[in-house]
């Protein structure tokens, strides 16, 4: 009886298992049909529309391979373009995004966890948060001098607000009997940040790092209209643009998107893997 | 009114520490039966309580309420969970709390409202009304939990350890006001609990549970003369050799197991 | 309808895009004398950045016309951004309105000494490095030496003066301004030689319009020719308008050197852009100017 | 961030710093007269430290004029009806902007966040567009819906709508599954749990999205414009002032620093608004619960 | 070890809906004696544990904990709360969540795993260590924390109902559990129920609360003779009498009230 029921309930299981397996599956390729679908219309839509302004997709991906990916296999097919263009820029958004990032979670737990640094620092930090970056070009420029320095101090700029608010945010709203507990057992404050505050602020922090991927992306692209720049997808893009090469501009707008399309699924990897026990737990209602 | 046939769950399937929570589990409920289920910490009641509930998709077996297979949650149900204080909505005041399922009643905001009052006068928390679930202590909580359940005058209501945290008196109070609406309103009780003297005060069977995975280990009709009476039943010699019946399966499994 | 005005004009109403800069001042001034008006139209211009921002409002109708300078415009052409057709000449070249300039201290005293040193320009590949590739070349300078920056306008005197530039190509009026507050020296005029009055920027349209208004735009190129004549012994004409479409204060305006106006359609004198751009590589394929343009219709 | 600011009742503001004594700093509670003060001080540091980089000349004071002289040409521009038609145009279409992202952001989020086979399958659309710049968008855009204010509204709703979205999303997932379960077991449909459970739980968190989602949309707005360079806006102002020889630095930085005060005004305001709206998050979070 | 005078704390001071949950509350409790306190729900029992814990200040009168003013929360101190479940870490297997509050004893990490094995496994938990809190019931969660309290050693542990959500088997596992560790390492507990027959069961002294305003309305000595047993102690006469007498003071008040 017991024994048959163990059986049954294998059974149940494995069947369970292999629906859920076909689930995934099956949501994979709706994406990718959904994709595919997509560019069919896109491609149909250009062509009929026939404005240099929107060239179809298939133009853009060859002048994408032209330009960036026909290159010899020593350079792992990478163009001198690609490389010129394309690498240092993934390295300025890296670095930005490493440095705003950093700084936009040291200051929002600064923020979020002591009333006397959000005294003291909110009223600046709230003036900067709006303050459009164009307008302190000049300043920027006086201040770092063309090239890195000033792109990176852009960058983080700029990425530094989602990260410095979400983190604030998630660092105010630890579960209470939470700090309590360890306020009970006396844990130091390094324990506390590390152990309880900095994992309960971690999905928040998250959503701003998640913002800050696609932003550092596009502020990137900024950085390199700042004068003095001479390389870089941004730099490329807006010069293919002063240049009404219109196939071109879109080359580097659908490398952007691929760019952030890779980058946002090697982020959601990541924020699986951290916050796991997260999603764990919030999945009691199947 | 509830049918349950060679039921199973399987916590995390697949996974090695897969664990299996019941097992083979058969159980029913005549309609209008007040019916306490007994068991070790951690051997399943709630995983019961809540595949009932159509909250979570038992691995085998079958459901039914009402001759209908549980596919969602059945209709006219009520819970009450054993996390109570988590299973309030903290934007709300208590009275909101109270009042929001009755949306799904036809009821005008009057009505809900008065309603509310009711049940929360009921379990003792009148004056409460415009507090949040956090200015109330852990008991408090428990008893909005309840009332919210009780105004909603459900056909089948679920309770899962729903006096735990309330004092001895007002546990007492809770039982009859339970036994009452019971009456009134003709409702099917399910209650989980781990006072096994209230288990057989309040039940009209107990059900005991064995350890993880949980099946029946015994089904005990709880046979005392009603109205049932917090002095006089407790005194009955029934209800001691009953309670004494219960203490037994329970222990007797916990040691066994 | 437009028929009931002079000429039967196809409409009368246009809105031309305009750079708040002095070399589009034939328009202002064609308005402020009323030249417009006698040609039945009435003008309406509309200020943008740079030239190519208005190319998807010529395309999308929002504008009828557009002053931009020639590179970017047979630029777009040759991508087949948009069909260009010009309907009049509007700014050359004039000596001194261009220069390159060094701070008063800076070891750059000739031509010479600009081999292998960063200048700024507006734009890169556009019609700045254009006319000073042939200077250089005449001057005996290896043009592919020099380091071209992109620096915005209000950029160049502070990326100047903290030495991210060694010299700085500048127009009017910066070159009066940083010959009178910093004691700049010019080093070179990108106009001169083979680049002199150099073709700078025109007013431009797409074919398509050009086609469906001919005779609007003939109207228009002789209310911006007759400007042009006006302008050219009258500097209080275009002192005047300038304070009102560019931040030049009148105090500046009396003293900046103008490009010069072109009263009359060259196509000749267009060719070379066209040719030194191809020369460059900056275009896929010859552009023969004249068949973009019209003869020139007024006196 | 706007934690612990201003509230009206003494009270609330000692819970509020129990807490921050609680996680790190064990300072004892402080007065508002001590807050503000400490407000005040970040404030002037912040000023005098630029008025120092300028005297000292440790930057171009013809790049970074002193704060004192922005300031003071900030006060005169108050009073200069272009200035303030350009303020008021900019503020229209930050305003308009804003709102619209969030009707959109918000129902999008609450959809992408509930349901994942969207979310899934809408995710390699989404984050193909997200990183397209606006630099890129403008002549493709201008040409598809023209310029002027439409267009600006367009990128600021396009730059705005993500904080809202992302913070709507994560926010629902952070929603306590036992609070839906209850909503649940009362017989309501997903998208009353939605709406009654998962909305309101993840308020505060959509809030301090849409504070993100004001800083950018104000940021957008003024670029915009600057990169327009036409018709009015603050960023008009800003672009016209880089444009004179030499530029006009002391205008333009007089006009970020309204853009600035603004963005604090707005902050604060939001800030007021979250805390009385949602007096049940803070307060719990401030009294032991 | 404990002192309390004249304790009085007022919710939401200075609003209209101020709530005085305890006023002119005296106690003094001597080092190594169990403390049982009972009273009715709300009346402000979890409110005094958390004052003397020193995580909210009282609004008026004094605590001293081993002759010092609580300001902060006194060394050596554990606290097994009423919402036990929301109390555990979330992001930490249970094993890790034992073992955090022992970084604070300078243990290195195989000391600290052991300690965590032997607490969960004398709260019957031993298997569960890698599983994370969601994943355990109710009954386990309490017990988690439990062990997380023992595997501490505090001299002094303030206990709020912890023993709820157990079944009863395990429940009187658990209070031997107290009163042996209790024995061990000399620890004061404080240790608030709503089971009168366990305050007297485990109890060197029942302190009985009035219903709020909270303050002392009885203090018996439980002097039962040692070592207690479940079922010798229960069944002692002086036992019977003592837990008369405390559902007495408790009833009469609730009754008064
Ligand atoms: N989400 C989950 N994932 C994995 N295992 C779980 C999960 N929820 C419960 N379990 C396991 O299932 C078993 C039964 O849990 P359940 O909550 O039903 O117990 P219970 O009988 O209600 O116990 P208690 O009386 O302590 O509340 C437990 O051993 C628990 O560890
Ligand atoms: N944060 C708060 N704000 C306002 N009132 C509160 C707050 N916390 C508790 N109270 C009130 O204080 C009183 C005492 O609460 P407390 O939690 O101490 O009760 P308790 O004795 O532990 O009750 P129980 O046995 O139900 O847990 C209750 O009436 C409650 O409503
Ligand atoms: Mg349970
Ligand atoms: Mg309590």
């Amino acid at each position: 009886m017991k024994a048959t029921a163990e059986v049954a309930t294998r059974a149940a299981i494995a069947r369970r298992d292999s629906v859920a397996r076909r689930k995934g599956v099956r949501t994979a390729a709706f994406r990718w049909l959904v994709l595919v679908v997509l560019i069919l219309v896109w491609e149909t839509v250009t062509r009929v529309l026939g404005s240099a302004f929107f060239p179809p997709p298939s133009m853009i991906v060859v002048r994408m391979y032209t330009m960036w990916f026909s290159g010899p296999p020593s350079t792992l097919f990478l163009t001198d373009p690609a490389i010129e263009h394309i690498l240092p820029s993934l390295g300025r958004m890296a670095a930005g995004f490493a440095g705003g990032a950093l700084a936009g979670v040291v200051l929002g737990l600064a923020v979020g966890l002591s009333a006397r640094a959000y005294d003291y620092l909110d009223g600046v930090l709230q003036f900067l948060r709006a303050i459009p970056p164009p307008a302190l070009i000049t300043v920027f420029l006086v201040v770092f001098g063309f090239g890195l320095k000033a792109q990176l101090a852009f960058i983080m700029f700029s990425i530094v607000w989602p990260v410095l608010l979400n983190t604030a945010d998630g660092a105010r709203s630890v579960e209470p009997l939470h700090l309590q507990t360890c306020q009970v057992f006396r844990l130091t404050r390094a324990e506390r940040l590390r152990r309880v505050i900095l994992p309960s602020t971690l999905p928040k922090m998250f959503a701003g790092l998640r913002l800050a991927v696609s932003l550092s992306l596009i502020v990137m692209v900024f950085s390199e209209l700042l004068p003095g720049t001479t390389d870089g997808i941004g730099f490329q893009l807006t010069f293919a643009k002063s240049q009404s090469d219109l196939t071109a501009m879109w080359a580097g707008i659908v490398l952007l998107g691929v760019l952030g399309y890779l980058l946002n699924e090697l982020f959601l990897v990541v924020e699986r893997r951290v916050l796991g026990w997260h999603h764990a737990a919030q999945q009691l209602t199947e | 009114m509830l049918e349950i046939t060679n039921l199973s769950h399987v916590y995390g399937g697949g996974s090695p520490n897969a664990h299996h929570a019941i097992e083979g589990l058969n159980l029913s409920v005549a309609a209008g039966e007040l019916l306490c289920i007994v068991g070790p910490s951690g051997c399943g009641k709630s995983t019961l309580l809540r595949s009932i509930a159509g909250l979570i998709t038992p691995t085998g077996g079958q459901i039914k309420v009402e001759g209908d297979l549980v596919r969602q949650t059945p209709d006219n149900l009520a819970v009450v969970f054993q996390d109570y204080s988590r299973s309030l909505f903290p934007w709300m005041s208590v009275a909101d709390n109270v009042a929001l399922p009755l949306r799904r009643k036809n009821m005008d905001k009057k009505a809900r409202r008065e309603a509310a009052h009711e049940a929360l006068e009921s379990v003792g928390l009148a004056g409460a009304e415009r507090k949040y679930p956090f200015q109330l202590s852990g008991g408090m909580q428990q008893r909005v939990a309840i009332a919210r359940a009780l105004a909603y005058r459900p056909s089948l209501m679920l309770m899962d350890e729903p006096f735990g945290s309330v004092d001895a008196q007002t546990r007492e109070d809770l039982e009859d006001l339970v036994l009452k609406v019971r009456g009134h309103h003709r409702m099917t009780i399910v209650l989980i609990t781990h006072d096994i003297d209230e288990s057989v005060y309040v039940g009209d069977r107990v059900v005991v549970l064995s350890k993880a995975p949980a099946h029946v280990v015994g089904d005990l009709k709880v046979d005392l003369p009603g109205p049932r009476d917090q002095i006089t039943t407790r005194e009955h010699p029934d209800f001691v050799h009953l309670r004494a019946e219960v203490g037994r399966l329970v222990r007797g499994h916990a040691a066994a197991a | 309808p437009p028929s009931a005005t002079a000429g039967g004009l196809e409409k009368t109403k246009i809105k031309i895009a305009t750079l708040p800069a002095i070399d589009s001042a034939a328009l202002y001034v064609a308005i402020d004398q009323k030249l417009f008006e006698k040609e039945g139209l009435e003008v309406t211009p509309q200020v943008v950045q740079a030239a190519p921002e208005a190319i998807p409002m010529l395309l999308n109708g929002e504008i009828d016309a557009m002053f931009g300078n020639y590179v970017s415009m047979f630029a777009a052409h040759d991508k087949g951004a948009l069909k260009l057709r010009i309907l009049a000449e509007g700014s050359r070249a004039a000596p001194d309105s261009l220069s390159i300039m060094a701070l008063p201290d800076s070891p750059i005293k000739t031509a010479k000494d600009l081999e292998g040193k960063t200048i700024n320009v507006n734009v890169l590949q556009n019609f700045q490095e254009l006319a000073l590739t042939q200077v250089l070349k005449a001057n005996n300078v290896d043009p592919a030496s020099i380091k071209y920056v992109q620096v915005t306008f209000q950029n160049i005197m502070p990326s100047w003066k903290s030495g991210q530039i060694d010299a700085a190509y500048l127009g009017e009026p910066m070159v009066t301004a940083a010959t009178a507050s910093m004691g700049a020296r010019k080093i070179l005029d990108p106009a001169s030689g083979p680049a002199a009055e150099f073709p700078i920027s025109g007013y431009v349209s797409t074919q398509e319009w050009y086609d469906k208004n001919p005779k609007v735009a003939a109207a228009f190129q002789r209310a911006i020719h007759n400007a042009a004549k006006l302008m050219e012994n009258n500097r209080e004409a275009v002192a005047k308008v300038l304070p009102t479409f560019t931040q030049i204060d009148a105090a500046t305006a009396a003293t900046v050197t103008f490009p010069y106006f072109s009263s009359n359609d060259n196509p000749v004198r267009l060719q070379r852009v066209a040719d030194w751009m191809l020369e460059a590589k900056w275009l896929g394929k010859p552009i023969e100017v004249k068949t973009l343009m019209s003869p020139t219709t007024s006196g | 961030m706007a934690g612990q600011a201003d509230r009206g009742q003494d009270a609330h503001v000692t819970h509020d710093l129990r807490v921050s004594a609680q996680t790190l700093a064990r300072a004892r509670p402080v007065g508002t007269a001590t807050r503000w003060s400490r407000r005040a001080a970040g404030a002037v540091a912040f000023v005098a430290l630029i008025e120092l980089l300028s005297r000292t000349g440790l930057v171009d004071p013809e790049s970074l004029p002193p704060a004192t002289e922005i300031a003071a040409r900030g006060v005169t521009l108050v009073s200069d009806p272009a200035f303030r038609a350009h303020a008021l145009t900019s503020m229209l279409a930050w305003a308009i902007g804003l709102g619209l992202a969030a009707l959109i952001a918000v129902p999008l989020g609450l959809l992408l966040g509930s349901v994942p086979i969207i979310d899934a399958a809408s995710r390699s659309v989404v984050e193909f567009l997200r990183p397209i710049p606006s630099v890129a968008l403008i002549p493709l855009v201008a040409l598809l819906i023209g310029t002027g204010l439409q267009l600006r509204v367009t990128l600021v709703v396009y730059a705005a709508l993500w904080p809202i979205l992302y913070n709507t999303m994560y926010g629902l997932r952070g929603v306590d599954p036992l609070a839906k379960e209850s909503l649940r077991s009362y017989g309501f449909g997903p998208l009353s749990v939605l709406l009654r459970v998962s909305l309101p739980s993840s308020a505060p968190f959509i809030m301090t999205g849409f504070r993100l989602a004001a800083g950018v949309a104000l940021i957008l707005t003024v670029s915009t414009e600057i990169v327009a360079g036409q018709g009015e806006g603050i960023g008009v102002f800003i672009y016209l002032a880089g444009l004179a020889v030499p530029a006009r630095m002391t205008d333009i930085l007089a006009g970020v620093c309204w853009v600035g005060l603004f963005g604090v005004v707005v902050n604060a305001l939001l800030v007021a608004a979250e805390r009385r709206a949602f007096r049940w998050h803070h307060a719990r979070l401030g009294e032991p619960g």
